[in-house]
């Protein structure tokens, strides 16, 4: 009984249950989400302690063995995700108590974020193929009422395209599980790669694989299926906006990795072409989409995108450095994301507007703000030595050893352009000074959603604001003890005996090493790894 | 509806001291009950008028029945045959019933009855309008319905 | 059975797609609909169809008499079922609100939040 | 030293806190930080100097090859103490020059830090860690640059310098990771000792580009320059800075370092010699244009740094000898004349030197300076420019390749920094008094200071190289440079050669140009036009164009017409999966049909109630039908053994009636919105989906390999979950965690519904964040 | 438009709720053996609310479940459904192991999958039924 | 016995073809929503059958569900239609 | 016998529903289709029942059999009146042969009264409206 494993999905959906028993009570629901954040946040750094001792950690819920009851496996990515969603989950409590409307917290605001971080958690440490669609769909559905909760027209409209779509990849996904049961006759992953590789109809696995590919796809906004997100992602409160962009795609991208390096990894020498320049348009198209935007969120909602292609890309080039760098980018765009559209929350308070054109002097009336939104913005766009020029050295090295000379190539001048965005946003924002007609009062009245005062709670919104730009910085400083974790995650990935072990025992691992070519492959690359000190 | 109950638990403790839980033996059991209490009857206040309401029932059921086969075979007789020999319209019925269970029960028996459709009820609750779809004899009609209405109100009078 | 069934749910498949490539809000929605039926249907057929042998154990028994319809499929599908009922109600909700704030059962007229 | 470097940092993140605590004299404080690292490099040099090369290793990122550790030879020592020592007089100006200014603190902050990162970029061991501290003077001097930053000129001009030297920073990235990758080591003492030769290796033209690309971008080469004089848009202690000794010469230090490794191949050689040529002549011929005297100064820069490079490029021991003394003759002189800019500027209110004359009488001692800097600039004795432009020419003179057009572009050259040198130092000196904006006077002792050190320095150098020990100094850079030991020795007297003779030439022609400049301008001006066309149109019209194509691909593929969206999702999946199911692969179909009369029936209107709702013209029919469809489905699931299915199936299809049936009250009928061709295109992208779905489904049936897993689940309900019902069994117990979600997910689905329905804007007055429009769409030009 | 509910719905709904809420409480007890279970009894259950709904209008309705908003019982549902996954850790077991107990005097199993599932009830009856509500809600508020 | 099943099974069939093309062709919703109604009787008429050919009594249950709650679409439909909703022909 | 009973049972009752079917298709309009639907269906859904009570024979699957008549017949009449009475508020189209409406006189379509038309006995004649088809 490893209750850590299970704990980061049945903590948050507990207190998701109990904020709402208490929905009449506002300062309960308030208490509860702080307090369920922190509690998340302890259990996320007590299975990532874990799982740095132990490698993997599984639970067979309900003692039903595996592959006939439902498994929960922590691996080192699984693990660092949940530990990711637990410093967002606590940042965003946090943030949230100063900028949620009354009725936003009448209707269910603080219980959806518990929900929204249990699917997410839940989609992390699953072993089960079928339970990661349930926990895609409260994950989801937990998303569709946040996006919509204030009920505004753009909310509405970003709402239609953010859930049809996403409802298209669910199905998607639903259908592929019900055709892979049908096909392999199980559900656990483990279970299911070892079938897969025993799979006589190799055409159904190639299927499952594109379509697989194609679901999470959609989820993690890749080339051309990420319609739906700049369409979205600037409607919602900000809060919404930052959790959204930090965590959800993340989730698909997760599950791109776990699938495509567990069960599909015969299928990659075909899929990987078509995955790598499937990252590479996700890039430049994101990026090319930020260039033209004026406002401040849309900027950011383009730029999630652009670097989506980064992850997918460490996963196109299916090496374990490449993976490594692959979920470095995955973890830094998290903390870093969501610190610039809480950025973005605070100067909308400080200037009631998200357009860059009539926003203005920040750099000398908030030079903290300026500041955490400096490393913020540069860290995004890959300058060292913050968070983000690690995953892109990692990837750009992982790329050049695998050959991929334009995709990396490309991936290194898509940096500039972010740059380009970044610049722009801090240019007009922080810079420039506010524009005669946009003088705002001279002590600005901040006001909450409802329009109440608000202004002793501004430090809420600074606090992880300030924590995250930290984080990032710290990212960049403690680099060698964060990479030693990805390159676990990079072999753990690349060598898929090891979880198929850890859920189903030893025995059947050994029947997995017989059939892993991919091992092999890893090893060499390991050995060149090997050679250079 | 206590009398209907002590029934029901005599014909339960029947099949429990006879053992034999079938269908069978519950409706044995359940004469067996009735009898007792029409024997008793006299002695228990509760139980007054139960007795005599149970072949007042069977006799409204086979009545209902006869209604519902014969009707039915008219209307079959009518939707299977090209002409139309129908002449439907809408009637207001005049209701002897007054409470609303005793007026839903009447509507939903007419509605039951092939032939004739429960419409509405008017707002002073005094008449029942009907849509049926044989009025050439509209007097017998009448008739016929306000029979089973007395029939099933006797049954709660 | 199954090729049978196979078949319709490709003409599910296809409606529903149809449906959804509407510009009327309301068609969209009868799309979703329609094609989280096919799915479902698709688990429930993919895996085999079995008549008369329902996964049910008789009193008193600890196993089924013969071999009886895979239970698996069905949960799943039951699960799926229910998350498809919230989602869809959800998404009949929505349509409803953006039609009252957009006053049009048209998609075409809901871009302002992409251009 | 390391510990040095990044105390830097943390100083440059203290300084607000300096500047509360001691005010105006924080500069002076914050000066004693270079001048006491300065110090400690000096005491340094007699190890370097005698025992070579020092190696202070220090890791960070070991799994990564990046470490923390400092290379200190002659070349980095050179730098380092010209970084350092330039540093003190720029800090100790700079508190004269912006007292009081109310952004000081700041100001302070970007400047040690990027004083702290040129220091580790001149120091730094590793590959990557150069790179970093390379990107961090990128983003320091772009917090410099734009240090007036309400000022829209100040904002552009520093966006320009970071786009142009990050860009070329990414390319410098790729090529360090190539050489990192080729070589296999990131150390950059190991590479440079290592025997491999690099020159033949499969990468070295990739490689080498890349690195080149870099260091041209960073040190303002031709066509990257014009980035350069732009950046006189930063305060002038701040040109001062990155001008003579930091910044611009990053790319030279690159270039320097990596030349006995990667240098002396045709391909190096010919690319830094015209680069290096070209830059030299642009720089010079555009200097003389201006009468800006920062802009003079700037492109005066931008030849200095072609120079340099040239003198790289040609690669030969006298090159070799050039490029270190007239590295540091440029940083010395360069920096005072900016610094008198400043001084020019801060008193007289212009930096028009047409504006000025006749300051002589105000200003003797700025006069002086400026007089002293403008003669090492023009290289004549006894001044250090003076042996650094003879050895330059020497070395044209003695170039392998292309020899004749480095001979003339340098001489050209020559003869224009002379006018430009006796402009700077005369103009405003001399002749007649002109109204100034401001009236001058002589400028405060702590703006006297730098610049009258850094002249003197150049007279001093010049007078005697070896008695102050510059001989040993750049002996021991160019050693470094070359990559072998080059005994040579620095003196004002070569004898009377070719390059002396140029010299005086060139020494007459220019000043012959210095009398006639007025005119020459005018006729200069008239080149204007052509002018426009040059390399900085060519960065506008591409930053413009990607502007323009990213809007035009915003508003292709992001069109907000949600059926084209899905469109493209399913023509990606019907492309990947028909690709690997009928392409590549091929189905598995077993047809064998056992179907009963009713069971047909079913799925027939089961098929029919879909098909019907497609095509009513009726959405309540559509309704209707659907409900239809479900009922259909429902018996399905009861016909085949489902019944708990079924159950489901009937009463939720039921509750969707029900609230389809709530809903479209509100809204309108259908009405036919798309064309006959849309139709068509729909109708058969549908159609291809449901033709690839009845054969996945067909194919995946067909597939008998597995038992499934729910054997054990059938053989388990009983005996140990308790439950006759395997289903229910498998939902609450076997699979309750996918129930459990299963029931979440419901209730979210009503937190959403009644909070979309109840919420209104009433209950959420006050919040526009999302109300608003993209109305402002006039192209970006901050 | 029409008043909505007539004598004769309105009767038949008063007779039928409590028939159809039974009913869905015996669809729950017996759903471990017999169809049933959490969700179709919770579908049961909300479909009597719903019919109700209909005939007596939301106020109605309202004073039948007197303080009890369908929020409460999608709360209590949820919180049901979670206090069944705890007991096993109790006893060293992983998560959602079931845990069954008689009790003695009217010998009826009961278990933490039983709990679980009377967690599935409400909150489907919740849900269903809060969806419902402010859909009519919002219906008769607006013109 | 058999025989009997299937061709009740038949005749149920037909059964419901019929009342699709009722759907189908209308014309209004009062007349469509009979036909889903009587659709829905006739399921539990052919689940019946069902129980008694496979000799499972078990679907029985499904039956029930479908004779309690079957009639409440049509009671949603009537109230849309109260309400004032259009009959759509 | 009681196989006979049963199969017997499940034709007519089988047949019923077809009927039910046949009307509702041929039928002319709402009012008389329904009469068709209701009572037809229920009918052959009671027989239908009552052969399965009879062929399982135990307590529960009779009781089941029980239910679901005593179900369907308190269902059926309700829907069947909610359902005709919006069709005939709204304005469903009436056959062309109806011969009497004495509803539609007593019915105010604006105050959605309903009065008893006890006093009206004399309008109870039908007039036709241009909107009945032929
Ligand atoms: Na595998
Ligand atoms: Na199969």
């Amino acid at each position: 009984m490893r209750p850590e494993v299970a704990l980061p999905v049945l903590l948050p959906l507990l207190s998701g249950a109990i904020s709402l028993m208490f929905w009449r009570s506002r300062p309960m629901q308030r208490f509860i989400a702080v307090a369920g954040n922190v509690a998340l946040f302890v259990v996320s750094l007590w299975l990532f302690v874990a799982v740095l001792e132990d490698g993997y950690i599984t639970i067979q819920m309900g003692s039903w063995p595996a592959p006939f009851g439902i498994t929960l496996v922590a691996d080192m990515l699984s693990a660092v995700m949940i530990l990711l969603t637990g410093i967002i989950g606590l940042a965003m409590g946090i943030y949230s108590l100063a900028t949620t409307g009354r009725g936003h917290e009448k209707f269910g605001y603080y219980p959806l974020m518990h929900l929204l971080l249990a699917g997410v958690a839940g989609a992390f440490l699953t072993g089960d193929i079928f339970n990661l669609y349930v926990w895609f769909e409260v994950m989801l559905v937990a998303s569709f009422a946040l996006l919509t909760l204030g009920g505004e027209r753009a909310q509405m409209e970003g709402a239609i395209k953010y859930v049809t779509l996403n409802l298209l990849a669910s199905v998607i996904f639903l259908s592929a599980v019900g055709l892979l049961y049908g096909t392999v006759g199980t559900l656990n992953m483990a279970d299911i790669a070892l079938r897969m590789d025993e799979a006589e109809h190799s055409g159904m696995v190639e299927v499952l694989a594109v379509m697989f590919m194609v679901a999470f796809g959609i989820k993690a906004a890749a080339f051309p299926l990420f319609f739906w997100l700049p369409a979205s992602y600037h409607t919602p409160p900000v809060a919404v906006s930052a959790l959204f962009a930090g965590l959800l795609t993340k989730v698909g991208v997760y599950s791109l990795f776990r699938v495509f390096t567990l069960i599909f990894d015969q299928t990659m020498g075909y899929l990987q072409d078509i995955m790598l320049w499937g990252a590479v348009l996700t890039m430049v198209t994101g990026v090319l989409g930020a260039a033209a935007q004026y406002e401040f969120r849309r900027i950011l909602s383009f730029h999630i995108v652009s670097q989506i292609g980064y992850m997918i890309l460490g996963l196109a080039l299916y090496t374990p450095l490449a993976i490594a760098g692959g979920v470095f980018a995955i973890m830094h765009n998290i903390i870093v994301k969501t610190n610039l559209f809480l950025i973005s929350g605070i100067t909308h308070r400080l200037q009631g507007t998200y357009q860059l054109k009539k926003m203005g002097g920040l750099y000398r009336e908030r030079p903290w703000l300026a500041v955490a939104f400096f490393i913020s913005a540069f860290s995004l766009a890959g300058i060292p030595p913050l968070s983000g020029f690690f995953a892109k050295f990692v990837l750009v090295r992982a790329g050049f050893e695998a050959e991929a000379y334009v995709a990396t190539g490309i991936a290194l001048a898509v940096g500039l352009m972010t740059l380009y965005s970044m610049v722009k946003i801090w240019n007009e924002v922080f810079w420039k000074a506010l524009p005669e007609e946009n003088q705002v009062p001279e002590t600005p009245t901040p006001t909450g959603d409802d329009g109440r005062l608000l202004k002793p709670s501004l430090w809420m919104m600074y606090l992880p604001v300030v924590v995250l730009a930290m984080m990032s910085l710290l990212i960049g400083v403690f680099a060698e003890p964060i990479m030693l974790v990805m390159n676990q995650i990079g072999d753990q990935l690349m060598t898929p005996s090891g979880y198929i072990e850890a859920v189903l025992g030893a025995s059947a691992s050994a029947e997995a090493a017989l059939l892993d070519p991919l091992e092999i492959q890893a090893e060499r690359v390991d050995d060149r790894l090997e050679e250079t000190p | 509806m206590t009398g209907a109950i002590w029934n029901l638990l005599l014909g339960l403790a029947w099949v429990l001291l006879s053992g034999d839980f079938s269908g069978l033996n519950l409706l044995v059991g359940m004469i067996f009950g009735y009898i007792a209490l029409l024997l008793i009857e006299p002695q228990v206040d509760g139980l007054k008028g139960y007795p005599a309401r149970v072949p007042r029932f069977i006799g409204f059921l086979g009545f209902f029945i006869k209604e519902l086969v014969q009707a039915n075979l008219r209307v079959a007789f009518d939707i299977l045959t090209p002409p139309w020999h129908m002449q439907p319209g809408v009637i207001a019925l005049p209701l002897s019933a007054r409470t609303e269970m005793e007026i839903t029960l009447v509507a939903n028996l007419i509605s039951l009855t092939p032939g004739t459709l429960s419409l509405d009820v008017s707002d002073d609750r005094k008449v029942l309008y009907i849509h049926a779809m044989f009025l050439d004899d509209e007097e017998e009609l009448r008739r016929n319905l306000k029979e089973m209405e007395h029939r099933a109100l006797e049954l709660f009078r | 059975m199954e090729p049978l069934m196979a078949l319709v749910i490709g003409l599910l498949y296809a409606t529903a797609i149809f449906m959804m490539l509407r510009r009327s809000i309301v068609k969209l929605v009868i799309g979703l609909l329609l094609l989280s039926n096919a799915a479902n249907l698709l688990i429930f057929t993919t895996a085999g169809m079995t008549r008369g042998a329902p996964p049910l154990i008789p009193e008193g028994m600890m196993q089924p008499l013969g071999g009886v319809a895979d239970p698996l499929p069905q949960a799943v599908v039951l699960t799926a079922i229910v998350i498809a009922f919230g989602v869809l109600a959800f998404a009949v909700v929505l349509i409803r609100r953006a039609y009252e704030i957009v006053k049009a059962d048209d998609l075409d007229k809901m871009k302002d939040t992409d251009t | 030293m390391q510990f040095a470097v990044l105390m830097g940092f943390v100083l440059a993140a203290l300084s607000p806190l300096l500047n509360r605590w001691f005010g105006e004299r924080a500069s002076l404080l914050l000066a004693l930080f270079p001048a006491l690292l300065a110090a400690w490099l000096l005491s340094q040099a007699p190890l370097v100097l005698h025992e070579g090369p020092q190696l202070l290793a220090w890791s960070w990122v070991p799994s990564l090859g990046i470490s923390l550790s400092f290379l200190l030879d002659g070349l980095s020592l050179l730098f380092g103490l010209l970084i350092t020592g330039i540093g003190t007089c720029v800090l100790v100006y700079a508190g004269g020059y912006l007292k009081g200014h109310q952004d000081m603190a700041r100001f302070h902050l970007a400047l040690v830090a990027f004083m702290a990162s040129m220091l580790g970029l001149v120091l730094a061991d590793g590959l990557l860690t150069l790179f970093i501290f390379w990107e961090l003077t990128s983003i320091t001097s772009y917090l410099l640059i734009g240090f007036n930053h309400q000022d829209i000129e100040a904002r552009k001009s520093a966006r320009q310098g970071l786009f142009v030297t990050v860009a070329g920073g990414l390319a410098l990235m790729a090529g360090l990771v190539l050489l990192g990758v080729a070589s296999g080591s990131w150390s950059l003492h190991d590479i440079l000792r290592a025997d491999e030769d690099l020159r033949q290796h499969a990468l070295y033209t990739p490689m080498l580009i890349c690195l080149l690309l870099g260091a041209f971008t960073k040190s303002a080469q031709f066509p990257f320059h014009f980035w350069l004089p732009n950046a006189m848009a930063a305060p002038t202690p701040v040109s001062a800075y990155l001008h003579s000794a930091t910044m611009v010469k990053a790319g030279i230090y690159l270039l320097a370092r990596l030349q006995p490794e990667l240098g002396g191949t045709a391909l190096w050689v010919t690319i830094l010699s015209v680069v290096g040529a070209t830059t030299m002549l642009t720089g010079a011929f555009l200097a003389i244009h201006h009468t800006n005297i920062k802009k003079l100064l700037a492109y005066s820069t931008v030849m200095a740094l072609g120079t340099l490079t040239m003198l790289l490029g040609i690669g030969s021991e006298y090159a070799m000898t050039a490029f270190v003394t007239f590295l540091l003759a440029h940083s010395l002189y360069k920096g005072a004349l900016f610094m008198v800019a400043g001084i020019l500027d801060h008193e007289t209110g212009t930096k028009d030197v047409t504006a000025m004359g006749g300051l002589r009488s105000v200003m003797p001692v700025t006069a002086t300076i400026a007089l002293i800097a403008a003669l090492s600039l023009a290289g004549v004795p006894p001044l250090l420019g003076f042996i650094g432009k003879e050895l330059m020419l020497e070395a044209a003179l003695g170039a392998e390749r292309v020899r004749s057009i480095l001979v003339v572009f340098a001489f050209m050259a020559a003869v224009l920094t002379i006018a430009v040198a006796s402009i700077i130092a005369l103009r405003p000196f001399y002749g007649a008094r002109h109204e100034t904006p401001k009236t001058p006077h002589e400028a405060p002792l702590s703006m006297l200071i730098g610049p009258g050190l850094l002249a003197l320095g150049s007279l001093a150098l010049g007078l005697a190289p070896a008695m102050l020990g510059a001989d040993a100094l750049l002996t021991s850079a160019a050693t470094a440079v070359a990559g072998e030991a080059l005994p040579i020795s620095l003196s004002l007297w070569y004898g009377v050669n070719m390059a002396l003779i140029m010299s005086v030439v060139s020494l007459l022609l220019g000043f012959f140009l210095f009398k006639r400049w007025d005119s020459v301008r005018g006729q200069l001006a008239r080149l204007t036009p052509v002018m426009r066309y040059g390399p900085e149109a060519g960065y506008e019209g591409l930053m413009n164009g990607i502007v323009r194509f990213s809007e035009w691909q915003t508003r292709l593929l992001q069109n907000g017409y949600m059926r084209n969206y899905i469109l493209v999702m399913l023509v990606v999946l019907i492309a990947l999966i028909g690709n690997s199911i009928l392409l590549r692969h091929s189905p598995q179909l077993a047809l064998e049909l056992d179907v009963r009369f009713h069971e047909v029936i079913v799925v027939g209107t089961m098929a029919m109630g879909a098909l019907f709702a497609t095509i009513s013209r009726s959405r309540l029919g559509a309704v209707v039908s659907v409900g239809i469809m479900g009922f259909s489905i429902a018996l399905i699931f009861i016909l085949f053994s489902a019944p708990d299915l079924g159950i489901t199936q009937l009463l939720v299809e039921t509750m969707t009636v029900i609230l389809l049936v709530l809903v479209l009250f509100r809204l309108p009928r259908f009405s036919n919105l798309s064309t006959n061709l849309e139709r068509i295109r729909d109708g058969s992208v549908a159609a291809t989906m449901g033709v690839l779905m009845f054969l996945l489904i067909m194919t995946a049936w067909s597939i008998d390999q597995f038992e499934s897993i729910s054997t054990y689940m059938v053989e388990n309900s009983a005996p140990l979950a308790h439950g006759r019902n395997i289903v229910n069994v498998i939902l609450v117990d076997y699979r309750a965690l996918d129930t459990l979600g299963e029931m979440f997910v419901l209730a979210l689905a009503a937190i959403g519904v009644i909070a979309m329905l109840k919420l209104r804007h009433g209950e959420t007055e006050g919040r526009t964040n999302s109300g608003e429009k993209a109305s402002v769409k006039e192209p970006y030009d901050g | 438009m029409v008043k909505s509910g007539t004598i004769i719905l309105n009767t038949a709904a008063r007779f039928l709720m409590p028939l159809q809420l039974m009913f869905s409480v015996f669809l729950l007890l017996r759903g471990h053996d017999e169809p049933g279970g959490g969700f179709i009894a919770g579908l049961v259950a909300a479909g009597a609310f719903t019919l109700y709904l209909f005939a007596f209008g939301v106020s109605a309705t309202k004073e039948v479940l007197r303080m009890v908003d369908p929020r409460d019982l999608i709360g209590a549902g949820l919180f049901f459904g979670m206090i069944s996954v705890v007991p096993a850790w109790f006893m060293g077991q992983p998560f959602l192991t079931a845990q069954w107990w008689t009790i003695p005097v009217i010998d009826f199993k009961a278990s933490t999958p039983l709990i679980f599932d009377i967690g599935v009830y409400l909150a489907v009856l919740g849900s269903v039924m809060g969806m419902v509500m402010a859909l009519m809600e919002v219906d008769k508020d607006e013109p | 016995m058999e025989t009997v099943i299937l061709i009740s099974q038949v005749i149920m069939g037909l059964a419901l073809v019929l009342t699709f093309v009722r759907v189908v062709r209308g014309p209004s919703l009062p007349d469509r929503v009979v036909a889903l109604e009587l659709f829905s009787t006739t399921v539990v008429g052919l689940v019946g059958v069902y129980a008694i050919q496979s000799g499972v009594s078990s679907f029985l249950d499904a039956a029930i569900v479908i004779a309690l709650m079957g009639f409440l679409a049509a009671i949603g439909f009537a109230r849309f239609l109260e309400r004032g909703g259009p009959r759509d022909d | 016998m009681i196989d006979a009973i049963k199969g017997a049972m499940l034709l007519v009752g089988a047949s019923f529903m077809l009927l039910a079917a046949v009307g509702l298709l041929r039928l002319p309009d709402l009012l008389t289709r329904m009469h068709a639907t209701t009572k037809a269906a229920a009918l052959g859904v009671i027989l239908i029942m009552l052969a399965s009570a009879m062929h399982f024979a135990e307590v529960g699957v009779v009781a089941r059999s029980l239910a679901i008549i005593v179900f369907i017949l308190i269902t059926a009449p309700i829907a069947a009146h909610v359902i005709g009475r919006a069709g005939y508020f709204v304005g469903s189209r009436l056959w062309s042969g109806t011969v009497k409406d004495e509803l539609r006189p007593n019915y105010d379509p604006l105050t959605h009264e309903l009065k008893s038309g006890m006093e009206t006995q004399e309008n109870a004649k039908r007039h036709p409206r241009n909107t009945d088809p032929d």
